[in-house]
């Protein structure tokens, strides 16, 4: 654990920048700018930026749909992010996808598709060439607990364990499944129990503490780069709005999202950074306002660019298309 | 009779059989204390209970797997699958046992699998898709679409009653954008039969599900130009009912096909190789199918309106077919 | 655990029977008179025996292709079995599948399909419409070791734990998936601790003790008929024979074989009725002739079975054919 | 020249890919100790070594999408599915993942699906289905399915260097019977070129795979009762080559498809909906197809005659469009 005042102050800074970001899909879906569908990451941010923040560069990352502090810690801006949610050509599937449904190579992150854990498989599959190749690289894979019940979960983790390949496995915990809770999903008290199965090595960690996150993360990486294998982190949180920005999840009792209102990542970072003077408060609101800048910046680039034409949608289906005589 | 939208005439068709056969019950994602994804199935926990409104783990393989094995020993269960998209997941257990078991060993194995469909929703490649394609060269299965609340009643209760396993393909779009009469006594909507869904008598539009509204649009705006249109709505994707196919053609002598799936190796494609084959010398031009382009459904307006054929399509299609 | 002397006795026919039967499958299987593949079960035999012997009538098998045992405890003829094989018209699917792909609701056996741990969410699934229906019945699905690795092992397994279902897991562990070797199936000691994923109790036992596999998986049917939920058994055995017949399984250390041999489920069985008084020799001998006699008649009535014809091939494709008009 | 099998040109086109190119590797099951079920790496484990022969878990999906990522980094996989029939397991990540990852978000992921195909090894229904219908109806695969040792290996070729997910279906049937002389030099057959196997004038057959042997039986007998039969061997299922389709019809106006695949639904469908689409005017009698029926592949030998397509029903399907 190497985390520097700049490391920490970049931290403080993704969480905000994925708070607010988030937010304002939030929003924009429901003055019904945005189509279809946004999901966030609210409450669960420390997550997808704290194991991200401990990826060196030329790792992978093979994230799912409440990781959208893993596309802004790699790179991906904030701008292409908008207009991707707005359907834009300046978008990063230039209108293809929408929404949380993004990868992008240029930054080490795969695809996410829908089907929840398939990225366990083929962030594994990541790994298999970096350790063919001979590389010090590592691949990361995240699902939510609801994806840990899936087929391509039990044939990932048991390939990644008996290769010993350099992947570490992340959970997100958030307690439900769009509206089914863990009793319904597992019989087991914590997911991290499943690794088990595979004779692999687990964590638990806050989900909620971004420092911890990135802390246990950054050793799975080290001990993965280092031929020790694959780690399972499960990552304990809570899901803090709907499943998606439609669902007023009235499913979720209310004494306990104002029990983990308290246990906020953004907040209990903001008063580990004070309570230990490597911030000031100061500091803090200028991020605040840094983020709050770019994000403004992201929605006028997002707005002010233009659709993709119908043409573009023809375009596109295979790297080396068929010349037709 | 009482006007009920598609979507209700699914949740009707379920709450009335499973009052009806105790053998009856629902098993799937969020099916229970959320009722549904699109809410097909709200209220049904409260009457039914756990055991038969069933909120599974994320797993549709294990849980169609088990809606087999439940079949097998004489349940009749309803799958449902939140979105289409994700019956990729569920494939090995629909094509490699259900499909194959009575064939191969005489098992019988009534399921339904819910399979809400369809874009023009803004959903995205994965949850936009039309998956009839996937099962549709897979002998045993049986696969509807109803286009209609009328028939999404009759059609899902026929399918609940059927002794083999049915694909109930139900277009998200028509969910709370049309409406039907339907009677308030039990009626079913026969499995394998298409209906004629507009008389006409100059050029057949064969289709089905969301497109059959797209061809009654196309109808209308021709009416003005007096080309009389037939549209025969397949209902039934596989089998396909020849007899309506073939007497269509035979009546107009002219045939579109239109489906929202992507047209290489669509339905589409089987409905013209059979009307090559017995229809050939009743054909006045060739048989031209307006469908999807060979592409995932792309998220932006723009594109997704491009992808999902639309009424002028239909119309200049028909228009060029005039002048053939 | 109430075994009689003559369900003991039982039990010894029906180890003999099945290995009699398979071993004359893999005779005609070598002379090309049965073709395309032949299966056995050879050295594994108590397993499906045991675990079939402990099921009662109204229970339902959901087995797996080295469990002939479970084909001819549930009372599936020799002579159906021996047709089967051949392809012939009264073998159990008529001709339509052959040799192990096979089932017949009427013994309460669900039709195995080839493809591995399928079965398992199937096997699940009857025991879901059992607690639906709240009979007491269970329901016994079995898969190999390599089996467990599939997708539908995890599906199934989490879901009759979630909800408790009478279900019991066999787990055939010969030590190899055709040419695979555990060590590359999976980077734990025991499947059992597969289990261990879904909070869902193990055992594992020694799949050439009959009466071992026997007690362990009634007693998991009793607990399971009375509301206690799945259990997951792990049967420790070797494959004796090659993957299928064709197989020399050059592959497996002849030593490993060797070691093996010696503890047979047959000869073990023998030692323990004639050490323990149960039966004398005579009436061992007596059980062989039986068998053969069995044997040699299922394999006249199957050779002097007709071939379905050309036609047969074309019906029974749906439960409820749609008539063309 | 050398003469070689079918299988053996499989294995040659990958033992000399794996020397050219260090990115490409191979993972199923039993592919290494055992140098896989029909021996198409026998001897591989040893020349490349234990990272580049993997023997996986059983557990098609996992590999699959294993697969997937290492090629979304750079590597070139070689997946070898021990029978077609199981990648029934692996649809949802060849489908969702691999199809799509291009088209939405610009992944490229070069893999080769190696699916051993076909019936009248009495496999029955598990071990003989031909699976290419699975795949047809999605857009971003390529499908391939050579019928001779010199495409097997030309095919190999390119779908290893292609930069797209390529499903190659190789007939087991041919693995050892087949036999032709390759040259000893690299070659590749391009995908999506379909060949003329025969020139002919009286009716063109196009088909692909087993069944191009068939066709060859067909012609030869009918060359006796002076009927000249032109082979399409299409080579390229998906996508497929429309202009050796169309200059066939154009030549000869009668046309048999004939495949191993059940016909429902089959490409036979699809090639017949194009030839109506664009060729309606050409055409001198219905296209017929020639295909097994609908149901699952038998194993009892009088049942698995019947459904796979003979030499005597192409025969008898020609002498009737002869005399139309
Ligand atoms: C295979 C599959 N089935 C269904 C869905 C639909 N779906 C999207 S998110 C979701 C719940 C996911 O729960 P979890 O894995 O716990 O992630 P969370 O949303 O809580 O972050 C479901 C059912 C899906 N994406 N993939
Ligand atoms: C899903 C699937 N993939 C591949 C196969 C081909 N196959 C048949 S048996 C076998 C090995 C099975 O090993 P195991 O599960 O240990 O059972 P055993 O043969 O040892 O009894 C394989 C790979 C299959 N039947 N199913
Ligand atoms: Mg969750
Ligand atoms: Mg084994």
């Amino acid at each position: 654990m190497d985390l520097k005042r700049e490391d920490l102050l970049q931290l403080q800074y993704y969480l905000k920048l994925t708070r607010r970001l988030e937010d304002r899909f939030s929003s924009l879906y429901h003055q019904g700018r945005i189509l279809g569908g946004a999901w966030t990451s609210n409450g669960t941010e420390a997550i997808s930026v704290g194991y991200s923040y401990a990826l060196e560069k030329n790792d992978i990352a093979a994230p799912y749909f409440r990781d959208m502090g893993c596309f802004l810690v790699r790179g991906i801006t904030p701008k292409r992010l908008m207009a991707q949610y707005l359907g834009k050509k300046t978008g990063v599937t230039a209108g293809k996808e929408g929404n949380v449904h993004v990868g992008d190579l240029n930054f080490g992150v795969i695809g996410f598709p829908s089907h929840l854990a398939d990225n366990y498989a083929v962030g594994t599959g990541a790994a298999l060439a970096f350790k063919i190749r001979g590389e010090k690289k590592v691949a990361v894979a995240c699902t939510g607990d609801g994806g840990t019940s899936r087929g391509d979960f039990h044939e990932a983790m048991n390939l990644a364990a008996v290769r010993k390949l350099p992947v570490v496995f992340i959970c997100n915990n958030n307690q439900y499944a769009y509206s089914t809770p863990l009793k319904l999903q597992m019989a087991i008290k914590n997911v991290a129990e499943r690794a088990l199965a595979y004779g692999m090595p687990s964590k638990i960690v806050d989900g909620n503490n971004v420092v911890e996150v990135f802390t246990v993360a950054k050793d799975a990486y080290d001990m993965a780069r280092n031929g020790g294998g694959p780690t399972f982190i499960e990552c304990k949180t809570m899901r803090m709005h709907g499943h998606s920005e439609h669902d007023s999840a009235k499913y979720v009792p209310r004494e306990l999202l104002e029990e983990w209102k308290k246990k906020d990542p953004i907040l209990n970072m903001e008063k580990y950074l004070l309570e230990n003077n490597i911030a000031k408060k100061e500091e803090l609101d200028g991020i605040d306002s840094r983020v709050k800048k770019e994000v403004e910046e992201a929605e006028s680039f997002a707005e002010e660019s233009p659709y993709p034409s119908p043409e573009d949608g023809l375009k596109g289906l295979y790297a080396t298309p068929i010349e037709e005589e | 009779m009482k006007e009920i939208t598609y979507l209700e005439a699914i949740k009707q068709a379920m709450d009335e059989e499973m009052t009806r056969d105790p053998s009856v019950f629902i098993l799937g994602e969020d099916v229970g204390i959320y009722g549904g994804a699109f809410r097909a199935t709200e209220g049904f926990l409260e009457k039914y209970g756990e055991w038969r409104i069933l909120d599974t783990p994320l797993a549709e393989s294990g849980f169609t797997g088990a809606a087999i094995g439940a079949a097998l020993v004489g349940m009749r269960p309803i799958v449902e699958i939140q979105f289409s998209d994700f019956i990729t997941c569920a494939f090995d257990q629909l094509v490699t046992v259900a499909a194959k078991n009575h064939y191969r060993w005489g098992g019988t194995t009534p399921i339904v699998v819910r399979a809400p469909c369809g874009g023009n929703i803004h959903g995205g490649p994965f949850h936009s898709q039309c998956i009839e394609g996937y099962f549709f060269n897979v002998p045993g299965l049986k696969i509807v679409f109803p286009s209609t609340a009328y028939d999404a009643k009759g059609l899902l209760k026929s399918a609940i009653r059927d002794n083999d396993p049915v694909i109930y393909c139900e277009h998200k779009y028509l969910y709370r954008r049309i409406k039907d009469f339907v009677p308030e006594e039990d009626y079913t909507v026969p499995i394998g039969k298409a209906r004629i869904a507009l008389e006409g008598k100059d050029i057949s539009i064969i289709t089905y599900g969301a497109m059959v509204h797209t061809a009654f649009e196309a109808a209308q705006l021709l009416k003005e130009k007096e080309i009389s249109i037939e549209i025969i709505d397949l209902r039934t994707i596989l089998p396909l009912d020849k007899k309506s196919i073939f007497d269509t053609v035979k009546k107009t002598n002219k045939v579109i096909i239109l489906h929202e799936q992507t047209k290489t190796g669509g339905v589409g494609a089987e409905v013209s190789a059979l009307i090559n084959e017995y229809c050939f010398e009743y054909l006045d031009a060739p048989v031209i199918r307006v469908a999807a382009p060979d592409t995932p459904v792309p998220y932006s307006p723009p594109l997704e309106e491009a992808f999902i054929p639309q009424t002028k399509d239909v119309v200049s299609a028909i228009e060029k077919m005039m002048r053939y």
